[in-house]
């Protein structure tokens, strides 16, 4: 049987906690996810245990560690249902997967006069990689705008499409909003005209579907610390046939296979593309992050998180003055928010005196709040643990900010 | 302008009046109404020269020199850092730039508040004080009385 | 007063473990240390009590989190004496900062016909980055040899550089033959040159001396893993002049200062090279590493692991048929070796058999392999909390697995 | 060649044999000395085709097809895999190429050495038993008697 999802809160440590005397209601996840104690002692267990370097070592101790590495090498292809687990690359975290794709990619298969298409709703991490190898290579940078529901043009990504491009790049969910693009779509008119589409799952991964198989992403990127998992590692899914085209990105340690002072050549996939050190330990946790997500019913998990944020919308939206970005027809985990009159910032400082945590400003995302034409927006963002008191709680806080300044 | 008290005598009464309150919302409504009472700013001095960079929210600063003293008028679109101008004002608008050059603002610390507002990625208090040391120095050097 | 080096053992907890039911000889701590209990309890209270991602949020969790981070920053730089903590740039590990500087000082410096000088005696991830990106860029990639006691030649070192050298780069230790490198020579002649010197400190920062402005580098990498900190933090000091020169290298997240479909720029330094969320747990996990070595009088632990080095040596050295490889005039926690007519890969499985890890094989290190006609060797490497009675039973195991093989 | 037992049969002989050694040194010892005990192989078939890829020491098979079953001679530099290769001479040499296609070395790990083998980064077992079945299925595809 599946673990019911109302017992989840007491799993992290840290929601247990105080902040200014008043008790934690995190609502910053989209920035990061709290961790369930079963990570934490992961790690410890990792390092009172079996920590050592992996693969090149014979002694027990690199044998178990390489063994559990692998395992979860494995889990996490199972996880979003990868054909092979050579397909899988850990890496530092999203910022990391997009770049080595950017860089080893860009320099693979963009000339001068080729075109990336991105979405103006993407992270900086998935907007300034691309442009900057545009730069490099000389290629064109072109961006789907979104329209005043916050979803992206669809027609003018059509228009887009030609001979001439190489790759798409786009988030499966948006951060600053939440909107929950139409990944299969994209990603088929993608590849009617047989260009390869990289997926942002920072913010999907942990909510809603994550089959790179059935959504038929080419690449799939996401990090560890948004899901429950530690800091300091993320994942690059890639199909085996573009990777084993691209050339390595970071070299050195592992990824070799031979070296003289005239030529190397590079180990089989997913070494290739691992230099280095890996974070063994950040690996074994986030092993231990998705048997936490896998103790669920996903499809429950996505019912709860979906009914918290329905919650949350209808108690924003009414709050005089309060005004809620985006309206697309589909929303995960994410309430972006201003009030009339008063300062993102200014309502962030407040509600975290009153132990409430949301994060200000532009969420990495200025293309978007450009075409919004605001400075910034409040986001309140949700995870598993999450109740409806926190909601409450986010409310409450925000009428109590309203009558103080309006005083 | 009639003679300021020290800096420190200033500060002092200033965590003394923190101390009183009871908890952060206190505080911060208090650091806001700090800011709301200040003496208004001309709109039309909030121009881009007048901006303080590094701040996350928009900070205009419009400083003097005058008989060796900083005199300034300030603003922000931030209820909470316009208080934290407030401070600035209260604590040093009028003080001798020598005086000024010497301060720093740990005390923002013992008010309670130091934990949000200095940890800015681009510290907005750190852009301020900054801000004030330059125009002090400037001032001792000897500047036209009016820059 | 300093703490007790002798007290040291008893602060790892994966030391009490038994492998084979035997107790555990850790002598693999050029691949990685193993940590005392502060740094494992630092990362559990992280995620138990303050864990949020940093620099962009206001809230309580976020400011206690980015102060502790910055904290650790300030405590590197104090460490390795580096003139300012914006200095010290956070990466996965040595390999991540080597290749920073490859592809970075690379593209704003090196161009074809230029020269980089490398030696022979260098790990992969000190080699490779270096000569991939000569390919790059078109330039010559030069290679100092190293002599019959395993000692850098800098007769010839001296010849190599010339008005075309961009680079120098060499490790203080190398990782397999122990030999301390004459790094202040070596910078000294390449800064006669204008030249600046990469210095990979992965096998020296939790040895030997560590100050970068007493050796003059003008970069400096090292790993976390190897000086008792985390897995997947290392970090890179780099002269300001030379990293406000450089362009980034990874993009996206914090090391953005403004984003347009035209154009990017960047934030200040350290900031500029830290693309996307950092390992925070990792890099408070090194910063209570950095406080357990601060605990001893680093020059008594330096003299106590060169006293345990030259024990090692002299009971290898008593051993029948055994060979150490090199004999520098100065060596650090390194123990190269193999026994005639033993394969090193068997010799290594079999004293695992005895609960003795040491590492076998090329320690990726193929060049110095290449040169010696060797195919690998057998590495005992040394750390603080081991003791004469570790290399009395490598001793003994030796002579054991001599004896059942030659029976 | 004499018919031999059943892959089955062999395997649980060889389990039995390594449960009476007490220690990983005394399997070891047993390992080894099974590779020493093995028919030598003609040096002068240590060629670089014969040389399986992805070992981390250098194992080198001859493999032949006759009348259905896989025949081979094998030997490594490394006493530990060639007692490995002495495994698999004794549990496949002789046996019929489609007992082999089924076979998998999951026994290995009863004997209590599986971990370290198999973990190599490069699997050496896996790539051993990769090649012998790759001959095999080219022995069931009717590939002339002698390859
Ligand atoms: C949609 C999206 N993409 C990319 C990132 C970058 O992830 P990371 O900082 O873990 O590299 C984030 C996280 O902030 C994100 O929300
Ligand atoms: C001298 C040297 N340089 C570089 C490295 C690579 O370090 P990491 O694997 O932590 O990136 C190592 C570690 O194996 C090393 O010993």
């Amino acid at each position: 049987m599946s673990k019911n999802i109302f017992s989840a809160r007491k799993d992290f440590p840290i929601l247990t906690q105080t902040v200014n005397d008043l008790p934690l209601v995190y609502l910053d996840n989209a920035a990061t996810t709290q961790k369930p104690q079963c990570v934490i002692d992961a790690i410890s267990n990792y390092y009172t245990t079996i920590n050592a370097n992996i693969h090149r070592g014979n002694h027990t101790l690199a044998v178990q560690a390489t063994q559990a590495y692998e395992e979860v090498r494995k889990k996490v292809a199972k996880y979003i249902n990868a054909p092979s687990p050579d397909e899988i690359i850990f890496t530092r975290g999203t910022t990391e997967s997009v770049n080595l794709v950017a860089y080893s990619f860009g320099e693979a298969f963009v000339r001068e006069g080729d075109e990336v298409i991105v979405s103006q709703l993407e992270h900086h991490s998935n907007y300034v990689p691309w442009e900057l190898m545009c730069q490099r290579q000389g290629a064109i940078f072109r961006v789907i705008p979104f329209d005043k529901n916050g979803e992206l043009d669809l027609q003018v990504f059509r228009g887009m499409l030609n001979e001439k491009t190489r790759l798409v790049a786009v988030n499966h969910v948006s951060n600053s909003l939440g909107t929950v693009n139409p990944i299969e779509e994209i990603i088929q008119l993608a590849h009617a005209n047989n260009v390869p589409v990289l997926v942002d799952g920072a913010q999907s991964v942990q909510h809603i579907a994550h089959d790179v198989q059935a959504m038929g992403a080419d690449f799939y990127a996401f990090s560890g610390h948004k899901m429950y998992g530690p800091m300091g590692v993320g994942v690059l899914y890639g199909k085996r046939e573009w990777l084993e085209k691209m050339p390595p990105f970071l070299s050195g340690g592992e990824m070799i296979d031979q070296v003289t002072s005239t030529k190397v050549t590079f180990n089989i996939l997913p070494y290739k593309f691992e230099a280095g050190t890996p974070n063994v330990a950040g690996v074994i946790g986030l092993g231990a992050a998705i048997d936490y997500i896998n103790q669920f019913d996903f499809a429950q998990l996505q019912a709860y998180e979906d009914d918290l944020l329905a919650y949350g919308l209808e108690l924003l939206r009414g709050i005089e003055g309060l005004n809620v970005y985006g309206n697309p027809k589909q929303r995960s985990a994410i309430l972006p928010f201003n009030v009339e009159g008063i300062q993102h910032y200014d309502l962030g400082i407040l509600l975290d005196a009153k132990g409430i945590a949301v994060r200000t400003g532009q969420h990495c995302t200025q293309p978007i709040m450009d075409a919004l034409h605001i400075p910034g927006t409040v986001r309140a963002s949700l995870a598993l643990y999450n109740s409806r008191e926190d909601l409450e709680a986010l409310a409450h806080g925000i009428e109590r900010v309203i009558h103080m300044i309006r005083r | 302008m009639p003679k300021k008290e020290s800096i420190q005598v200033i500060e002092q009464n200033l965590i003394d009046d923190f101390e009183l309150l009871e908890n952060w919302e206190e505080k911060y409504e208090y650091l806001i109404e700090m800011g709301q009472n200040m003496p208004v700013m001309d709109p039309a001095l909030k121009t881009d020269d007048r901006l303080v960079q590094g701040c996350q929210s928009s900070v205009w600063f419009d400083i003097h020199c005058k008989d060796g003293n900083l005199e300034f008028m300030a603003d922000s679109d931030s209820l909470i850092v316009k208080g934290m101008v407030a401070v600035l004002n209260e604590v040093l608008n009028g003080q001798p730039a020598e005086e000024v050059l010497r301060s720093n603002m740990s005390f923002f610390e013992t008010l309670g508040l130091w934990r949000h507002i200095s940890s800015q990625r681009s510290n907005g208090l750190t852009a301020m004080m900054g801000h004030l040391k330059q125009a002090a120095a400037d001032c001792l050097g000897g500047q036209p009385e009016e820059k």
